[in-house]
């Protein structure tokens, strides 16, 4: 049985990534299991600047889901390279999904020249889609013109693979996919949250302190396979399928859509071991359902 | 290192109109100081919810929590034997090795729960705490005898001083002009801004916020202190009055 | 203690009405109860010509939701006029919310025209967001031109009330919104189905045949309640907040996002008691959070 | 009419090792036809699952269900007094007041079960109809003793020949040279699709399709007849022969 994918030349073990913002920088999840049996995963957005992010509350329970407003609080790039990676590079022995974000083309230039140079990253995410800072994240991700001109100037910078992470808070993903496979993307990453919203009703305001925020969960797993069936159809560059996975199951449909490996996000603060656990059942459903090699599932639901 | 598992319950039980406490028996090995917390999944929830650990020994738990909303109030259904997924062993706890002779533990409403094991604790370490519980009305006090039982001196404030002084926590501490050294403190945020204030020692006090996962991943709980951003969850609950900005 | 709302001079006597496509044009669920007690019910989406809808399957099951892709199937505005109305008087005595749905602006006119006639509709609801339907439907919601065009077609050849119900499918919803506003739209229904797939891992195609469809049910609420709170806080006229709501506590928090009523569409499919229940058990929670008065709570979470 | 209502399992036990058998207590009495379905909510499960009602008395309901996915697992692992959330009452059901000397009854797998109470409608009514029953394995076999019970002709065929007929259903018929003025058919779409072609008498068959109410309101389930657009969950899920378009 063969549970290994190629992401532009990345060999992954298997497909499962823990996806940014849910898993800081690995730390945490060491704890509860030797976190080495991943795929990768992808750390937290990290920008040029150290942020705080933004006021709490910043957690909003949902249906099957949760409403964050983190806001990209992080500790910067510098500090991110001088301290997290040689801490975790103690104990992760594989290549890491580097995700940045920045307010300026600049900033996404200044972020990906220095994790280009760093030899852990196997990989660079560009977040250009985070629905919860007022400048920049959003607006770069909602066009097709911003979203091409962040990917082109951060190709320019680096020779990593670098995969373009959209926001599904838009009209057309299939044209803000293409135009960033057109300025060089080698993938794109779908989906991140969606804008969402709760109110407390006996505070009669809203939950957030920010009052919107971005939603995800396995409530949002049907937007999120629609996208990279889409997407999929349109492009010819890998899709990283994010969103509402929860199950080795899920994992296998965001697969047949068009997926060549998948991230988990909300699911690991619920469960700190569902990658883990997906690891492990991935097999047994894969012969439930008579794969033999995950790469041949890749978009096959295209097939009819 | 934390601990996720199921554990059973042993009791549960009303101790006042809205307040139950909760006996559950599992592994608490990776429970390492009083002020921690656990993180209950609830079925049909996505978050879990996050209780502060009352009292432990080597295969039990102890939580009181209050009915609030959906999760509290499908907690306070179960019986004995039915189980809960918790993650255990959260947050660093109050930390206990302090020079200190007099501390004072002022708790309010469901903010006093973790002050227990934090006096039994105290007591272990030979220091006599003094403990002052901030209620509402008399009706909803609880754990007077408990924390009386640990041999401590216990001080009580009511809104309408049907029991004890009338008022608040800081009015016990002003009329009976206690003398202390050190302070703990876990309650609702008003007070804990009056105490930071108002008291002139160091001491610890245990924050709560809306959390994501409860065990430093998500960055959903972080506070502005005056040494940098720290998660609620992971560098605390529990805080140096020194380190916050309340 | 009053659960009645205004919408548009229509009074509801509370704001509880079935969604349009889930609840027939009445008569199935008069079996179930009395139906008078509803506010109103939008009947199912209605075009000039008949439709016979898309092929099966046309229905997925998600967690905590359902993907359809009906495909506005219905006999027709002259066979609605003639045979449902009439029907629906024998056991409905309060007006009804009409919604039409066209491929061109002037089949748009064209039902308009006609529902305008009938004294049974209360107020007309013009769905330009069906995403099942290849042309037509999709795209006069996706762009704020298109949209006022639609808006200021239907409420030049009618005087009874009109609501525009929009695609959540959409960059950026208030700019719609405010689009219909500006020409001449009464009030905005908000959401329609956001486009979802599913993919059956046995036979490793699509669920729908159509490939992609609608998704609603309790998994979509946090998104509906944004866009109510967006568009309620850029626009000056009602709203009925749609999408996901599935409890009392969910219509109140509707409503406090800026909702003057609300409707409740996937949850009819699962328990067709729900609307009864809701009213039902509206009082008791009203009065747990304080409410004398429905009308006070309206687009109280903007206060803050 | 239709009811929702909350019913008690009386039992729940395998039949074969894919197929279960549920009998339910409550109330029955919007059930007027053989061939209707109830519609099953399953904790968790957004949707029912529509399950074709075997037998009914007049409190008590026979479900046969094969175990497919989540719901039908879900459903296999309940015990005697556990409770289920239906609606009853659902689809037009068989008509059997059909001028008719010797109907062929005609099942595919979990096609089966809802001809029993056809069957024992039609002997009500005087009539002995054949029953053809296809199978994949003898293994599969289930329901032929309480068919032969009711005094009608068993006929079974299976894929591997091992119980009676080697091949499909349409082989018993040619094999035996069945005579027969009408037939009722439920079971898998290819199965129906040949009994529609190859039989030449008028008979009624029972459709399936994904369903999102099952009582009519949302056109999830519409197919395309001879006369128009019909919902199988009210129009059918029985239609006559010459109305579908297979
Ligand atoms: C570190 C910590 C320790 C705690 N210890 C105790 C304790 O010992 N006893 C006790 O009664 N309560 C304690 N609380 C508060 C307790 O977590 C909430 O009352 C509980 O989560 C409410 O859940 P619910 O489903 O009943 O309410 P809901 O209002 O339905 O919950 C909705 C969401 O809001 C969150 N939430 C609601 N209130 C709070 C709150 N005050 N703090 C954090 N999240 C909240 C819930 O966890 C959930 O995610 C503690 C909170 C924290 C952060
Ligand atoms: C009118 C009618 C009568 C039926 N009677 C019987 C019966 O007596 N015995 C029996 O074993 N089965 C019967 N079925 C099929 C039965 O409904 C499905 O096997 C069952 O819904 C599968 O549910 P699941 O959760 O186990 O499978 P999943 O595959 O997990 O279900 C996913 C979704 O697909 C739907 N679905 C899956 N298979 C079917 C199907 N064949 N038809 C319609 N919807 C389906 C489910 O209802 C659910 O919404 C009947 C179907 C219909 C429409
Ligand atoms: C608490 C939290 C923080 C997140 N932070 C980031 C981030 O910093 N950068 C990013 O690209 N995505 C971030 N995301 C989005 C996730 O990586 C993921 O795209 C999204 O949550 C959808 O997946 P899920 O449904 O599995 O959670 C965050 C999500 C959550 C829940
Ligand atoms: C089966 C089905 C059919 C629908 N048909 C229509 C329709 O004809 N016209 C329309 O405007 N909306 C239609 N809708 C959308 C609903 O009216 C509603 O806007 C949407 O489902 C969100 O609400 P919900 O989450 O409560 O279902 C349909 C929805 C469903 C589930
Ligand atoms: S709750 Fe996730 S970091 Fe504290
Ligand atoms: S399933 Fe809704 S009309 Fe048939």
């Amino acid at each position: 049985m063969n549970l290994s994918v190629n992401l532009c030349g990345l060999k992954l073990d298997n497909p499962i990534i823990p996806a940014s913002g849910t898993f800081g920088y690995g730390n945490e999840f060491k704890d509860f299991y030797d976190i080495n049996i991943l795929g990768s995963f992808a750390f937290k957005g990290t920008t040029k600047e150290p942020r705080s992010g933004n006021p709490t509350p910043r957690i909003a329970e949902c249906t099957n889901g949760l409403i964050n407003s983190v806001g990209l609080q992080n500790p910067g790039i510098e500090s991110v390279i001088k301290h997290e990676l040689p801490l975790l590079r103690t104990f992760f022995h594989k290549p890491v999904i580097a995700n940045i974000s920045g307010f300026s083309i600049d900033e996404f230039i200044y972020c990906c020249e220095k994790v280009d140079k760093e030899p852990q990253v196997g990989l660079i995410e560009v977040n250009i889609s985070c629905p919860n800072v007022k400048y920049g994240g959003m607006s770069f991700g909602t066009t097709a013109d911003s979203a091409a001109q962040v990917t082109q100037a951060v190709k320019s910078v680096t020779t990593k693979p670098v995969f373009i992470k959209l926001s599904p808070n838009v009209t057309d993903i299939v044209a803000i996919a293409k135009a960033c496979e057109n300025a060089g993307a080698d993938g794109i990453c779908l989906i991140n949250t969606l804008f969402g919203m709760r109110i407390d009703l006996n505070r009669r305001q809203p939950v957030i302190a920010n009052k919107m925020g971005g939603f995800s969960g396995p409530a949002i797993f049907p937007i999120a396979l629609r996208m990279v069936y889409q997407v999929s159809q349109a492009c010819n560059i890998p899709i990283i399928g994010c969103g509402g996975i929860s199950s080795a199951h899920d994992v296998i449909e965001m697969m047949m859509a068009g997926a060549t490996a998948v991230q988990i996000g909300a699911m690991n603060l619920k469960n700190p071991y569902i990658c883990k656990e997906i690891i492990e059942q991935l097999p047994e459903v894969m012969e439930k359902f008579g794969i033999e090699n995950l790469n041949d599932i890749i978009g096959i639901a295209h097939q009819h | 290192m934390f601990k996720k598992g199921l554990y059973t319950i042993v009791s549960n039980q009303p101790l006042t109109k809205t307040i139950y406490k909760m006996v559950l028996q599992g592994d608490t090995c990776y429970i390492t100081a009083p002020g921690q917390f656990v993180e209950i999944e609830i079925p049909n929830k996505f978050l879990r919810r996050p209780i502060s650990v009352c009292d432990y020994d080597k295969d039990s738990i102890t939580l009181i929590y209050k009915v609030i909303g959906e999760g509290t109030s499908f907690m306070s259904t179960l019986l004995p034997n039915n189980t809960l997924d918790l993650l255990t062993g959260l947050g660093n706890g109050f930390n206990t090795d302090i020079p200190q002779k007099q501390p004072l533990l002022i708790g309010g409403g469901v903010g006093i729960p973790p002050l227990f094991s934090l006096a039994k604790q105290l007591t272990i370490n030979k220091i006599q705490p003094t403990i002052i519980m901030g209620f509402n009305y008399a009706d909803e006090i609880f754990y007077r005898k408990e924390f009386e039982s640990l041999g401590c001196n216990v001080l009580i404030s009511t809104l309408d001083g049907s029991v004890g002084t009338k008022g608040y926590v800081t009015d016990v501490i002003q009329n009976n002009q206690l003398t202390y050294d050190y302070f703990y403190a876990c309650g609702p945020l008003p007070m804990l801004k009056v105490l930071c204030h108002t008291l002139p020692t160091e001491g610890q006090l245990s924050l709560e916020e809306r959390m994501g996962c409860g065990f430093g991943a998500c960055m959903g709980c972080s506070i502005e202190t005056k040494s940098g951003m720290k998660r609620v969850c992971k560098e605390g609950p529990v805080f140096l009055k020194s380190d916050l900005k309340l």
